[in-house]
Formats: C-alpha cells, structure tokens, sequence
C-alpha cells in the first residue's frame, strides 16, 4: 500500500482504468502535456499516448459535448473542468444532455462518462476560483455525484465512476491535491458509489460530511471530551444512502452535517431535511448544518480560513448543540450577515 | 414500398435516386399530416415540421452508414424517416403511445433509433454539434473508418456551442461533418435580423476548414456535398462544414402561422420544390414513368394513414414508462 | 382593476417600468418583432421602438453578459430566458458574474439586471423543456430569485425586480401564462421582494408553495374539512422570508412545501431543513415536502398531470400526515421508485 | 511621476509618448516585482502577470476615454497600471490589504475602478467579453459616443462568449472594439495546439467586421489601431477585432516556470522587447535624452518600492469585509 499524494492517486486511478479498458480517455485544458494544472494526470500522456490523452482547446461546452457523444458511442471519457465554477459555462451538456440520455434513448443508449472538477477554498484563489456548486447538479435525476476526502476515496470513488455506466461527477476538494496517505490500488482498492464510509464510531452525535470537510469533522471529533461522535463520509451525494444515514442517526439521535458551502442550499440540506423529517420524534436535538456563511468567497489566508467551519468552530457548534438542545446561531450573526 | 423493415429502408436511399424521391414525398406527408394533428388539437405538447427540406435528410441518409452517428434537433421527423425510421416509431412518439421510439415519453422533439445511428435528438440548440465531434473521436480513437454527422439549424450558428464545436473537430481532425440547415429562420426571425453575414459556410474560415455552399432544394447536390464531405473526413483530413440553404415551409413550430414573411418569399421558394424539381428531373431522365409520380404519392399517402390508425389504436405510454431508464443498472 | 393574462401581466410591468424609467431596456429571442415566444412583451417594439426593445441571436450567454456590461454601465436590461433550461448554456453571467458584481466592485458598481425566465411543465414540452431549476440559482449570494403565482404577481414582483439594484431573477410558471386574474397597476400592484403572501388564513398547518403549485395548494387547502390551511406563497425564493415563514408555522404547528420540482435538493428542501431545525420540538408533525418524482419530466398530458403535485394527492397526503404524524409515503414509492 | 492622482495618471498618456515609455517601464517592474512577492511565498493564492504585454496596456489607456469602458481579464495588473490605478491599490488588492481596490477581499485576478472605466476584471475566460458589448449597448441606447474595449487573450478565442459576443455586437453595431492579446499561450498549450488558424483576426469574418492584426510590441501601433477601432465604433460603424501579437514573458500562473516553450522563442520575442524598442525610438527622436531612461527606470524602481512599502505597512482585510457589498441596497 503506497502512500500518495491525493493528485498522484487521480492519476493512478486514471491510468489503472485505462491500462484495463482501452476505451477510457482523457481530455481538458492542458491534461496531457503539462500533466494537468494539478497534476492529476501526470505521466498519462507518456503512458497512453496522444489519442487517448488530449489537451483541449478553452472550450468547457464543446469538450463535455464531446465526451457525451464519445460516451454515446463506446468510449469512457474522462473530462476535466479545471475549477467547478467553468461548469457554468458547460452546465447544459451534464445536466439536459448527459443526465437525460438513457432516458431519451428508451434505455438503449448510455453515457458512461465522467467529469472531474476541483472545488473549493483554501488556496487563496478568490471568489470565482472557490465553491463548490453542488447545488448545480443535485437535481437532475439521471446523474451522480461524489466527492473525494483523500488519497483513497479519490482513487476509489475515480475507478467505480468511470466504470459506471451513467455520467458521472466527481469532485475533488483542491485543498487535498497535496495531501498524502496511504493507497490500497486494484480491485479492493475501488469504493463503490452510492455508499457512505463509517470514519469513526461514536455514540452521541452521528456528523455526516464530505470533501474537505472530513478532516475538519475529524478532529472535532477526536479532540472533544463532552461527545462522543460517529463520522461519516457521504462519499456520494447523488444519489445518497439515504438508509445507512437514516440508520446511523437513528442510534446516536443527533445529527450535524459539516458542510464547505454557502449555508443556504447546500448538499447537506437535503440530508438535513431528509433525516429530519423521517426521523421526527426520534430525534434528541434539532438537525444542525455547520457550514460557510452566504458570502462569496473571500480572498485572503486569515479570512478564507475563518469562512470555511474548521475544528475549534464545529466542536463549538456541537458543544452547544448538546448542551442546549437548540440549534446554535453560526458566528458569522454576531458579523452583521444573517445565518 | 410495403412493411420494409427500417434497415431495408435506410438502404434503400444508397443507390436509388428513385427511392430517395419517394422518401422524402413520404417526409413531406408525414409532416403534413402531423401539422394536421396538431391543428386539430388531438396532440398534446409542441411540433417542428420539416416540410421544404426534405432533400437534405435525404442527401444526408442516402450517403451515410447506419454505423455513422447523426445528431439532430427537434425538427426531426424528417431525418428519422430519412435515416430509416419507421413512421409508426415516429408518430407513436408524438402522440405519446408506448410504440413510440422512446416508448411514447419524450414527445416529438426527441427521437431516436441507435441501429440507424441517430442519438436522442437535441431540445437546446447548438448542443448535438459538439456530441457529434464526440462520436467522430470514438471513431478516430477506435480507428474505424465511421464518421459523425451533426445537423443544426442557421440560428444555432450563432450559439457558442457551434463554435466551440467546430474548433475541437477541426484542431484533432475529428471525422465528422457539420451540416447547417439554413432554413433563413430561427424561430420567428429571419436570419439577417440575427446574423452579420450573408453566408454561414463561411464561418469554417475560423476553424480552418472547408466551408461550402450547398443547394439544399437539390438531392443530387446534397448526396454530392455529403458524400464529398464524408470521403474527406473518413480519410483523415477533418471536418467540413457545409451549408445547406433551404426553406422551411411551415412556420417554426406548431402554433406558428409564419406571418412573418416577407410577401413572394414562400412563393419563390416554392418554385424550387425539391420534390416537384427531382420529379421532374427523374421523369426527364426516364427513371420515372408517366404516372409513377402520382402512384408514389398515393402509396405514401395510404402508407401514412396506414400508421395513424395503427398508432391511434395503440396503448399510451404508462405511468411505470416515467421510472424507467433513468440510471443505467451499474 | 383591469382582468388580464398572466403573458399581459409581466408585459404591463414591463411597459409601465420602461415608460417610468427610460433606461430599462428588454432583449431576448423574439421578443421585439414576435412579442415573445409566450406574447409577454405584446407592443413593447411598437411603443419603445428598435433601440430598447431588441430581438437576440440565439446565444444566452451573450446576451445575459450583455445585460451585466449594460447594468453595470447605466441601463437596466430585462433580459429573456425563453425556457429555464437555457441558463445551462448561460450560468456563469448570472451566478459567477452578475451575482458578485457589486461585491467585486468593493460596493462601486450595481448590476440591476432581471433575467425572466419561463418555467415548468404542465404543456407537453418534454424533459428538456418542462423543468425549474431554482436549485442552479440558490446557492449564489448576492442573487435574488421570485417566482410569479398568477398575473398580479407576476406583475408586481417584476416592477421590483426592475427596480432592485442587484441581479433577479425571475421565474414565470410557463402554465399560467394564459390564466387570467384582477391585476392592479402602478405602485400600489407593486410587490416586494422578500416578501411572503399569506393567501390564506388556517390553523392545522402552514402550506408554503410557489409558482404553479399556488392554485393547486389553494385547491387542496380549500377541498379540505379535515383540517384547515394556511397558504403561503413563499414569491421570493432567494433571499426568502424566514422570519414570516417560521412564525408562521410556529402558530400551526405543522409546515408542508408543496413543490413543483423533483424531490431531492428543490428550493423547499432549504425551507423544510430550517424550519425543521429551528422549530425542533414545537412542531407537531414533521416537515412534509409534497413534489415531483426524481425522474425527467415526462410527455403526455395524463403523465405530465401525474408527474405534478395535484389538488387529491397533496390532500391526501395531508390527510395522512395529520392523521399519523408521520412523513407519509410519496405517491411514486409504489411504482418502484425511491423517495 | 511622483504621487499623481489616478486621473493624472491616465491623462498622462493621452499626448505624451514619453509617459507611455515611463508607464511601460512601470508595468515592467510592477510586475517583475509582484512575482518575486510570490516567488517569496508572502503572498497567498496565485497571480498573473504581463511581461511582455505592455504596449498592448499602454495602447488601449493611451486613447480610450475614462468614460468608456474596459473588461479585462485576472492578468490585469498591466492594464490597471495603464488605465491609471495606483500601484497601491493594485498591490493593496494583491496582498489582500484595506487600500486594495477591492478592499482586498478579491486577490491578483480581481481589480476594478470605475472613474478608469474599469469593470471588475473577469477570471471565467471570455466572460468579459459580452460584458463589453453590453457597456457599448449603454452607449447606445442613451446616444453618447462612449464606447467599449473588450480585452481576453488567444486561448478565449476559443470559448463560446468570444463568438456570441462578437456576433452580438456586430449586428447591432455596437461600438465595442475587441482588444485579443495574442501572446502566444493558453496556459500552458501554446496557441497553435489549440487554435486550427494562425491568425485570429481572421476570425472577424464569422461576424463581418474587421479584423485587423496589430503588432502588440509597438506602443505606435497599438495605438493606432485602437484608435483607428474607436473612431470607428464611435461613428457609429460598429465593432472592431483587432489581434495583438505579442508575448508573455513570465509563466502562465505563479507557479509555472514556462518550461514547455520551444528554445530560442523568448529570446526571439525579446529582441523586440516593446520596452527596449520604444526606448530606442524615442532616443532617435530625441524625445528621451541621454540618460533619461536610466532615470525613469530608477524613479519607476523607487516608486513601486515606496508602494510596496506603504502596502505592507498597511491593514489587511478585516472580517467584517467578508459581510460587504453582498446585495445592495435597495
Ligand atoms: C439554447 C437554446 N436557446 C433557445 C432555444 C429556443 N429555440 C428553439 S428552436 C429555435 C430556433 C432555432 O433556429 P435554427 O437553428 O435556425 O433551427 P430551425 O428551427 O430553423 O430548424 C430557438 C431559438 C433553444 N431550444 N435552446
Ligand atoms: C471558462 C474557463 N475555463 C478555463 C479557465 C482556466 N484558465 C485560466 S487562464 C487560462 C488560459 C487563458 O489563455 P488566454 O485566453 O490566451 O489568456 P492569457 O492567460 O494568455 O492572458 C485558462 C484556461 C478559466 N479561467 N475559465
Ligand atoms: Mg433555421
Ligand atoms: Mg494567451
């Protein structure tokens, strides 16, 4: 089991579905070449040649076109949008073409293609360079959606995406490009979608998160001595186990989503109206979202840290969620913006 | 003509400039009729209608491969037949019936028939042109010698997709080609009110490709232009864009009475009919009989009513139709 | 107090606004020459001639970044999305630029542009034409988002959006647009933004619904003598009236969304999920979202009606939620569909 | 040059070729120094920079009017140099300080000041592009002769907006000039990997205006093309392409060290340095004396540290930054 960073195991998830599948291929703006802007395809070109590594033209619409029509036709694409805000320029071909094309071919066209897109802050990228947009695609039946939380999960969720044969989104916290751990490769190593991952037991409190997120909820839950709380990683967020969480909260009786997103209609709103509402009466305290406030995304090391929920902040939150019974205010109402 | 099955149907058109006409006689009373149920009121939902550009689906199916992909728009009736689609397949889908090609839940806007090579038709214009490039670089990957074609309207060349289109296929030489159908109008507006120039072939400037001209109204010319444009993106050396000028003879879509044109325009095109000058030019050559032309017509006619009371009689898409196929089992 | 089409509403808002205030200025596909696809600028060309009222070629990201370089420098351009689905070539303007504009101006510059956009099925436009899509829109501060219930609102809350300084957008059900109702002009038809109407006074539970769900709640709520409704039409989705909403419901005790959009992840999802938690342990049944299937919408009148929240189904499943407290079973579980 | 106010600044160019000389030297340094700010891992995020590119800058300030307006893209230090932004409140923005132009809540790629003309510079690629026809639509439709100057760079020739822009403008006749900064790269694909043409002014035939090639390098030339295009868009006869050839010196990001260009092509391009070349010019006309450049260099030098110095004594953002400008009111 090597240890890798969190790009290198995209990569390696790429070329072991391509090294298997002749039909898998790569495209975006400078994927093959330079071996991405992250590096999440480096060697693929050398590896697998120019036909199926291509670098594209700057062109989101034409190329997730394109790998509609290539996935229609018997290839399995792999499309990069670089950041996930580019998707705003593309959203038709994923969202009314892709999602919609089994449907539209009575069952006997599929459109086996991924797109990977990089979210988040954290690096200092500014407001057009930093959401995460969930939102966008968490409507439109016919697509799924996962996001990555390290090495493994990016290898893991990557090779069941490119094997499914519906398209798929995969997103990739940026900010967990660089970071290392180990990786399980082949077949075991492959995590299927649809499927959360128990982190970590706990009794008092069940924290369901995703993306960069996990390691935020993590060391919430490792370093406080007032609750004893069970993590989950949703790992897929279309469509999500709605049974495996509605269980798992069922036995600790509080739930807290940990969220990288504007509050206001994040992924986790769903889960949290979801579990709410199927588990009224059942439930010891109110559903509480932990999340960003509604404010584009600041620029600036000390302010992008304080906009997204880090450890001292979740472990706040959850503190007084226990001791309440309430859901607390976020800190950003004592800031003059509203929750 | 009979109960040919859809394959003998599609090739049918390759050698036969004789079959070619009675296709698209069979497009234009197809249209005609479903602009008559429309206009009834019997049909829920939307229609576009193909009438006047019947030799460019034709032009377009007689060359191609069933193994070629075709993307198409919501006017699309025209292509499917063209490609070989059944009219019961077609008229079952906008009228809803579980016999229709998508089993009767999408509605005339959407078609398709994998074995002809058609994917799902496009609702959003410019968006097949793209996934067209993209069925061209499976070809090129997989190294067939199959090649794409994407059809889009005169207005979808103002949209990005077609130039973002465009340059992908023509920088990796992708074996596809793209054909216009300037029909002079995108919706209720004529192209000149939309478009800064006169000649849309000559937006392939852009890309660096071979942008031509082509005489819509003429299936002779049309097989010509895509079968020049298929060899040349078969043997490797990228796409074409071709323009194909036409007309649309009715308005854009069901409720549409077109009183937007200017007087004489609907006059003068007419005197270009595809189907009169084709009749006349294989009546000139002898290839049709005296006669044959009106016998032609009435088969096609009996043909079409033949598939109205089939699909009339047949069951409406159910509820359970709604849930399936919407995630392909992994 | 003039009777008019819901189409002659949002007409009348515009030509009252653009007669007020020469600088608004109306451009979408066909809506000078034609009056628009669904005759909602009638006479705009003919009264404000060729300079302000404008036909577009069909490219929707052009002409929304052309609203935003207009609104940015003086006018305010109303600009037509024909059916929502075509933001999805266009998502960017709307929510990475023109959402942040003011921000990334540091409060210099507004973007006072409105983007209509017609929405919803219920006219047999099939799965690329018959969708509503609010979600791409709710996640993007520094956006507002209503929804037009009939011609006075339709109206009113148009004469806002042209006035707002920021960027709305505003959805028109495609359904009602030939529904005719009482429509009063001028200020006093004016309706703000951020603003609830309660249409209907009840006690047993508060049914929070927009756009082409109104009538049908209304007919839901008035079928009813088991128990007694309020109807709230939520207008504006982003930013929403949470105060009014929450207690509104604290008085009744029971809130049901009723929703024209698939299950998961539609705008009332963020309303159940906050009242939820807000209300936690004063509510005396869960949140009830009433909506559509997660599936594409289908074609075909019986279907279509189907697919929709209609008058009996949302009766009975309040029946049903008053009678056992519980979250009861959406229509489509038994037809072999999840939640 | 000392403390002149930013209207100063701009005006300055307006006659006087040598302050297009000193304003170049001033990008120049400006630049070099804010990627040896990065380079030293003060500041966080990623940044942009315009080496190579300043006659283009210094061309579109020299004659555009403060109330026209300017869309430019996250490599927009130059241009805001140019446009008369202090060096302040660009650096102020850069390292996230209060005396950013934005308050330094938005970084490198984002600048904006609305007296220049300045709209918020665009990260999405082509996005300012339609915006720029929409600044022009203003002019239009309230009848001043203000006009528009969109700038984006090669790779944005490829998107979607560049073409619905474009077609945009040019059938309404908007008076925008489309400013494209070819300077070889996207990224990190020089152009001819994505670009099937070699001149992207040819690609104002899609769109029936001119498209007219510039060489970026001489302030001379920039600015008379741009003037040329402005007269034209002012008079009424509508948009302009004009393509500036020219170079980036520096990587495409922070990061990037620029190791896939082909050896010899910077030192080809540098030859023509804009800076050098200009400076020549002017030595051979006499404008600049003897000594004079090494002059400017030194005051320019002294002027960007004295900047830097008071930037970095100055207050970052606060929290309470993050809460602003949202929505405004109504
Ligand atoms: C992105 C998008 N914008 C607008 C529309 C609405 N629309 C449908 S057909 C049409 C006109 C298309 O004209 P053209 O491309 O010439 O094709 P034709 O209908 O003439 O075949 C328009 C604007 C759409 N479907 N998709
Ligand atoms: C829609 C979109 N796609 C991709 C990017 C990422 N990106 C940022 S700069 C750049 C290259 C742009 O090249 P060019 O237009 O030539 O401008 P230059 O950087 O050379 O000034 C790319 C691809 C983006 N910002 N927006
Ligand atoms: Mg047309
Ligand atoms: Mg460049």
């Amino acid at each position: 089991m090597a240890r890798m960073r969190m790009n290198q195991a995209v990569a390696a998830a790429l070329g072991d579905e391509m090294r298997q599948d002749p039909t898998v291929v790569v495209f975006g703006e400078d994927v093959a070449a330079a071996g991405g802007p992250f590096k999440t395809s480096d060697g693929l070109l050398e590896e697998f040649g120019p036909l199926r590594v291509r670098d594209t033209p700057i062109s989101e619409m034409g190329f997730l076109g394109m790998a509609v029509g290539a996935a229609a036709s018997g290839l399995r694409p792999v499309a990069e949008i670089m950041f996930i805000e580019f998707l705003g320029v593309a959203l038709d071909q994923v969202v009314t073409e892709a999602a919609k094309f089994h449907f539209l071919s009575n069952g006997v066209f599929t459109c086996p293609m991924v797109v990977r897109a990089s979210v988040g802050a954290g690096l200092g990228f500014g407001c057009q360079h930093s959401q995460t947009f969930e939102n966008w695609l968490n409507n439109a039946p016919g697509l799924k959606m996962a996001v990555a939380s390290g090495p493994q999960s990016a290898y893991g969720l990557m090779r069941s995406a490119i094997r499914d044969p519906n398209p798929v989104v995969v997103l990739e916290p940026r900010a967990l490009y660089g970071g290392r751990g180990p990786v399980t490769r082949g077949e075991e190593g492959i995590i299927p979608l649809g499927e959360i991952a128990r982190v970590r037991e706990g009794d008092d409190v069940t924290i369901v998160t995703a993306g960069a997120m996990l390691r935020v909820a993590m060391a919430a839950a490792k370093s406080s001595d007032n609750w004893s709380a069970e993590v989950i990683d949703l790992q897929t967020l279309i469509p999500w186990d709605r049974d495996a969480v509605v269980s798992a909260v069922r036995r600790t009786g509080r739930l807290v989503i940990v969220e990288e997103s504007p509050y206001t209609s994040g992924w986790g709103t769903e889960i949290s109206a979801y579990v709410g509402s199927r588990l009224f009466g059942e439930l010891k305290a109110p559903v509480l979202r932990v999340t960003c406030p509604d404010v584009p995304v600041p620029f600036g090391r000390e302010l992008e840290l304080r906009y997204m929920p880090n450890k001292e902040y979740v472990t706040d939150q959850i503190d007084q969620l226990m001791a309440t019974g309430r859901v607390p205010e976020p800190w950003w109402v004592g800031e003059g913006s509203r929750v | 003509m009979g109960d040919r099955t859809k394959m003998e149907r599609r090739l049918a058109l390759a050698a036969d400039r004789v079959a070619r006409y009675e296709r698209m006689v069979e497009i234009r009373a197809f249209e005609d009729r479903v602009q008559g149920l429309f206009a009834e009121g019997v049909v829920h939902g939307t229609t576009h209608t193909a009438q006047g550009q019947e030799a460019v689906a034709v032009g377009i199916a007689a060359v191609a491969r069933p193994t070629d992909t075709v993307t198409c728009t919501y006017r699309g009736h025209g292509m499917g037949l063209a490609l070989g689609m059944t009219p019961e397949s077609i008229l079952g889908e906008i009228m809803g019936r579980e016999m229709g090609c998508i089993g009767g839940i999408a509605g005339s806007m959407h078609l398709v028939d994998k074995e002809l090579g058609l994917l799902p038709t496009f609702a959003i214009i410019g968006a097949g042109i793209p996934v067209a490039a993209g069925a061209a670089l499976t070809a090129q990957v997989k190294g067939t010698d199959d090649a794409a074609i994407g059809v889009f309207g005169d207005g979808a060349s103002n949209i990005g997709a077609f130039h973002e289109g465009l340059n992908l296929a023509a920088i990796w030489k992708l074996p596809v080609v793209f054909v216009c159908e300037n029909n002079q109008y995108g919706e209720y507006s004529r192209i000149n009110l939309t478009t800064p120039i006169e000649d849309l072939a000559d937006r392939a400037v852009s890309y660096g490709i071979p942008g031509i001209m082509v005489d819509g109204q003429d299936p002779d010319a049309t097989v010509k232009a895509v079968s020049e444009a298929l060899d040349r993106a078969r043997s490797g050396e990228g796409p074409t864009l071709l323009e194909m000028k036409t007309y649309r003879y009715a308005g854009h879509s069901r409720a549409d009475k077109a009183e937007y044109r200017p007087e004489g325009e609907f006059e003068r095109w007419f005197q270009r009919d595809p189907i009169n000058t084709f009749r006349a030019r294989l009546e000139s050559e002898g290839l049709l009989a005296e006669g044959q032309a009106d016998e032609v017509d009435r088969q096609v006619a009996a043909r079409i009513e033949a598939a109205m009371e089939t699909v009339k009689a047949s069951p409406p898409a159910g509820v359970d139709a709604m849930f399936r196929n919407i995630y392909a089992p992994v």
